[in-house]
C-alpha cells in the first residue's frame, strides 16, 4: 500500500515508472500486453511490405522499401526490450504469438495487392499507426516511452516516403492512378478501424488512461487522423470511398460513415485467412531457424566450456 | 566522366561488379520476415541494402560509360538474361540460412579483395564507390564468417547442413577466378585487378576460418559454371521474372 | 458469332470460367516432375493440360465476344491483375500433395455441375465447350475424390494433413457461391446458372465423399474471398509475374 | 546348356526372347542395367523441360510442352514395366538412381536456359535420342521392342513440334532469331555426345550387337544423325557451332570437328552442378512423397482387412 501509493503519486506527477520501481501486477500485464502486441505488429508487419520488396519497380523505391522493412524490424527489437524489462523473455512472448495466443495488430492481415499498396501502407496505416503512438511517448512507463519516441520519429519518415511515392505515381499514367486510388478504397475503413473500438464499446480505456497508458480516446484520435488525411488526400488526387466524407463546419471536423464493426472484429478474431498465412509465415521462419538458433547456443556453450577449461 | 579510358571491356567490368552486388542483393532481400531470429532479419535486409546501393552506383557508373543514356533501372530491369553479368553463385536459390551465410562468406571475402584492389583504380568514380563498399563488405565477411563458424562448429546438424552448403557452393567458386579477356583489358588500363589474380589471398581469408569452423574444403573439379560471361544456371531466368515484372509490365512509367 | 447476346456480364461470365481454368491449370503445371509417384505426375499433367485446353477454347470465345480483338494469349498473358476473374482458390499455392487434391476436388466437383448446367447455354459455343469440358471435370473429380479419400482415411499423418488442408481450403469456397449481379443478367439470358443456386447440389457431391475420408467439415465463418470479383490474393501477383514474363518481355511476338 | 543353345538360336534367327523364357544371367543385367538407365533419362529429362512450362509464351506452347512432358513420364513408366518383367521392381531401380548408383543420360543435366531452349531439345536431344533408338525397336527382348516401338512414334512428334518451334521463331524477330541460334550453339555438342564414345573406346558394343540389343554402333548413328540434322539447320537458318563442319563428298556424308570427351566425361561422372540440382530435385520429389505413398498403402492394407472381414 505505501508501494502503491508512491506509485499513484509518480503516475499523478507525470514522472516515469522504471523497471526497478514498484508496480501494480495488473499495470504490469497491461503493458505487457500492449508492447508485446505492438512488437509482434512491427514483426507482422514486415509480411505485407516485405512481399513487394522483389518487385519493387526501380532500384531506389527498392532500397526505400528495403531500408524501412528494416527499421520495423528494429522497432520489434525495441519493443520486445521494453517488454523484457518487465520480467518476460522474448521467446515466451514468441511463443505466444505463435500458438495464436497473442494478438497483433489486425491492418497486417490484409494483402499487399499492387505497387501502389506500399505507398498507401506509408501513408494511411503508419500514419494512423503514428496518431495512436504520439501519446504513447509520454506514457508513464519509461522504457516503453522512449522507445515509443524514437519509433515516432522512423514512422513519420516512412509516412512521408509512403505518400511521396503515392504523389509520383499520380503523376504517371491512368493505370497509376487507377492503381493508387483502388489501393485507398481497399485500405481506408481497415485504417480508421486501427483506432478500435468507439469509446463507448472499448474496454480498457478508462484504467489505462489512468495510468497514462492511453491518453486521447479511441474516436478521437481517429477524428484527428480523418481530419488530416482527408486533406492530405485532396493534395493528392484521390478519394475516400465513403460518400458520407464530408466537412462539418459546426463541429470544425470532417463528419464521416458509418464503420462495419462486423468486419473489423472477423479481422480481428482470426476469420481472415489473412490471419492464417501470416501466422504460417511466422511460425515457418521460427521453425525452419530452430537449427539455426541451437547451433549458436551450442557453440557458446562449448566454447564458453573451452574457455573455462582454458582458465 | 573519364570518357578517356572507356572500352567495351571496361563498361562489361562495371556492369559485372554492378550485377553481383544487384542479383545478391535481390537474393538476400527474399529473406525479409523469415530469418531465424530478428536480429538476422535486420542483418539480411541490411546486407541486401549494401548491395542494392552499391548495384545502383555501379549500374548508374555503367550507363554512363556506356552513353547510351541508360540509367540505372534500365540497366537493373530492362536486360535479357545473357546481358547479365553476375556470377553464378549470387543468383543462386538461398536454400536455407546456412547456404545463405556460406555464399556471403565466399563472396564478400572475394568482393573485399576486390574493393581494396579497386580503391586506386585508374576510373575515379569506381575508386570512390570502392572506397565506400569496401567497409561494407568487410562487414559481411565478418558477420557471415562468424556464422560460418558457429554453424560449422556447433550442432551435428549444423554442421552438416554447413557442410553441405559448402559442398554445394565451392564449385561455383572456381568462376571468380576464371580468365577472360575483359580483365586483361581492365587490367592493362589500369582499371581494376584481374581477377583470377586474387585466388591465392582469398583462399588465404577463406580456408582459416572454414578450418575454425571444422568444415572440409572440397576438392576442385572440372566443373565450371559462366554467369560472369553471361551464361546463367536455369535459377536466373525465374529470378528476373519476379525482378523484372513490373518494369515490363508499365514500361517508360516513372515511380 | 452469337453478337445479339452478348452483354458485358456474359463476357466476363466466360472470363471467369476461363480464368479458373487458366490460373488452376497454370497452377498444376507447377507440379511437373516432382510428384510422389510418376503416375500421379503424369496425371496432374493430364489435368493440367485439359485445364489449359478449357482455357483456350474460353478465352478465345470471351475475346470474340469482346470483340475488341483480343485472342486467348492477349487475354491469358496481357491482363492486369484485377481483371483476371478466377476464384481465389484456383490461385493459392499447392503447397503439398494433400492439399493439391483437396483442392482439385472442391474446385472439380463445383466444375461439373456448372458445366452440367451450361450444355443446354443458349450461348451455342459456350454449350459446346461444355460438352467437352463435363468429361474432364468428371475425371478430375473422381481422380482427385479418390486421393481425398485415401489421405483422409490413410496414416494418421496423412489423415492431419488432408484435414489441415480441408481446414485451410474451405473458407475459400464460399466464394464459388457469392451472388453478384453478372451471374443474374446472365441467367436471365439463359446463358448460364447463377452459381450460388448450385451450392446444395456441391455439398450433396462433396459431403458424402469428406465423409467417407473421415475428414471433418469445418463451419462456415463470416470470411469472404473476392478473386472473382478481380480482388485477389497476395499469391495471384507472384503467379502472374511468372506467367506473364515472356509476353511482358517480348510484345507482340509471336512464338 | 540345352537353354542357352535354344537362347543363341533364337537370337540368331532374330526372333524375340520373352519374359518367361531362359535368358544369360549377364543379358539379363545388361538389359535391366540399359533399359532402367533409359527409364530413369526419361523421367529426369522431364526436370529440363518442365522448367519452362509455367512461363511458356502462348497458351498452345504450354499445352504442346506439357503433353509433351507428360509423354516422358509414359515413356519411363512403360520402360520400368519392362524392367520389371526381367524382375526388378521399379522401387529397386528408382533407389539405385536416388543414391546415385544408376546413371540417366547426362544430356539431362545441361540447364534450359531461354525458351528457344525448349525447341531445340525437342530438335537435337529428341532427335538424336530417336535415331539411338529406333535400332532398338527391333531389339531381342520383346517387351523392350514393343516398349520402344511406341516411344520413338511419339519422340518423333515431339521432335517435330521442337523444330516447328523453331521455325516459327526464326521467321520472328532478330532477339527470337539470335535465342535459337544461342540455344543450337549450346545444345550442339552435347547432342552428338549422347551418341557415346568412338567405337574404338566403346565397351559394351561387341556383346550388344550379338544380343541384338545394339545393333548400330555409336559412330555410325553419329555420323547418320549429323548428316540429316545439318540439312535441316540449314532449312532453319542456323550454323552449327563447328568450323570443321562440312560436306565430304568422297565420304558421301558430314565431317565435323573433333569431339571434347574430356567435357563429356565430366558431365557423365556427375561434375557438374546440373547433376546435383536434377538429383536432388528427384530425391526431394521421393522424399515429399513418400506420406503419400504410405498413405495409400496403409488404405488399401485397411480395406482389404476390411473387405476379407466382410465376406
Amino acid at each position: 500500500p505505501a508501494y502503491q501509493a508512491e506509485f499513484d503519486a509518480k503516475i499523478d506527477a507525470g514522472g516515469y515508472i522504471e523497471a526497478k520501481d514498484w508496480m501494480p501486477e495488473s499495470y504490469r500485464k497491461t503493458l505487457v500486453r500492449q508492447i508485446s502486441q505492438h512488437a509482434h505488429s512491427e514483426i507482422v508487419g514486415m509480411l505485407p511490405e516485405g512481399n513487394w520488396i522483389t518487385r519493387a519497380p526501380t532500384l531506389k523505391r527498392k532500397a526505400i522499401l528495403l531500408a524501412k522493412v528494416q527499421d520495423e524490424g528494429g522497432h520489434g527489437l525495441y519493443l520486445y526490450a521494453a517488454a523484457e524489462t518487465l520480467g518476460v523473455s522474448r521467446d515466451e512472448l514468441l511463443d505466444a504469438l505463435h500458438s495464436g495466443r497473442a494478438k497483433y495488430s489486425s491492418i497486417f492481415n490484409y494483402p499487399t495487392l499492387t505497387w501502389a499498396d506500399i505507398g498507401v501502407v506509408g501513408w494511411l496505416v503508419d500514419g494512423a499507426a503514428i496518431m495512436n503512438q504520439i501519446p504513447l511517448c509520454k506514457c508513464s512507463y519509461g522504457p516503453y516511452a522512449r522507445a515509443m519516441v524514437r519509433i515516432c520519429k522512423e514512422e513519420s519518415f516512412h509516412q512521408r516516403q509512403g505518400y511521396d511515392l503515392l504523389l509520383t505515381m499520380m503523376k504517371g499514367t491512368e493505370e497509376q492512378r487507377d492503381m493508387v486510388q483502388d489501393a485507398v478504397n481497399r485500405w481506408w475503413w481497415p485504417s480508421i478501424m486501427m483506432f478500435g473500438p468507439h469509446d463507448k464499446d472499448s474496454t480498457h480505456s478508462a484504467q489505462s488512461s489512468r495510468w497514462g497508458i492511453k491518453r486521447i480516446s479511441n474516436d478521437d484520435l481517429r477524428q484527428k487522423f480523418v481530419d488530416a488525411t482527408v486533406e492530405q488526400a485532396k493534395v493528392l488526387g484521390v478519394t475516400m470511398p465513403d460518400p458520407e466524407l464530408k466537412w462539418n463546419e459546426a463541429r470544425g471536423h470532417y463528419d464521416f460513415g458509418a464503420i462495419d464493426w462486423d468486419e473489423f472484429w472477423n479481422v480481428v478474431d482470426g476469420h481472415g485467412q489473412g490471419n492464417v498465412d501470416r501466422l504460417a509465415a511466422r511460425v515457418k521462419a521460427w521453425d525452419d531457424g530452430a537449427w539455426v538458433r541451437e547451433a549458436a547456443l551450442e557453440y557458446a556453450r562449448k566454447h564458453d566450456a573451452r574457455d573455462s577449461r582454458a582458465a | 566522366m573519364t570518357q578517356q579510358m572507356t572500352s567495351p571491356e571496361h563498361i562489361e567490368y562495371v556492369l559485372r561488379l554492378g550485377d553481383n552486388a544487384l542479383i545478391l542483393g535481390q537474393r538476400l532481400s527474399e529473406w525479409c520476415g523469415h530469418a531465424p531470429v530478428l536480429e538476422e532479419d535486420m542483418a539480411l535486409a541490411n546486407m541486401s541494402l549494401d548491395l542494392i546501393g552499391q548495384a545502383r552506383m555501379l549500374l548508374t557508373h555503367a550507363g554512363r560509360l556506356e552513353g547510351r543514356g541508360r540509367d540505372e533501372d534500365q540497366l537493373a530491369f530492362l536486360r535479357t538474361e545473357p546481358n547479365y553479368r553476375n556470377l553464378t553463385l549470387c543468383e543462386l536459390p538461398n536454400q536455407d540460412f546456412g547456404r545463405t551465410m556460406v555464399r556471403n562468406f565466399l563472396y564478400s571475402s572475394f568482393q573485399k579483395l576486390l574493393w581494396e584492389r579497386l580503391m586506386t583504380s585508374s576510373d575515379a568514380e569506381l575508386a570512390a564507390i570502392a572506397a565506400k563498399s569496401i567497409k561494407e563488405a568487410r562487414y559481411h565477411a565478418q558477420h557471415s564468417g562468424d556464422w560460418v563458424i558457429r554453424l560449422g562448429d556447433g550442432t551435428a546438424d549444423s554442421h552438416a547442413r554447413a557442410q553441405g552448403a559448402l559442398d554445394y557452393l565451392w564449385p561455383y567458386t572456381a568462376e571468380f577466378f576464371a580468365t577472360t579477356p575483359v580483365d586483361d583489358a581492365v587490367a592493362a588500363a589500369g582499371v581494376g585487378p584481374v581477377w583470377s589474380e586474387l585466388e591465392t589471398a582469398w583462399e588465404a581469408l577463406v580456408m582459416p576460418v572454414l578450418a575454425e569452423a571444422t568444415l572440409t574444403v572440397p576438392a576442385r573439379t572440372p566443373f565450371r559454371s559462366y554467369g560472369k560471361f553471361g551464361r546463367h544456371s536455369e535459377h536466373m531466368g525465374h529470378l528476373l521474372a519476379e525482378m523484372q515484372i513490373m518494369q515490363r509490365t508499365y514500361p517508360g512509367a516513372q515511380w
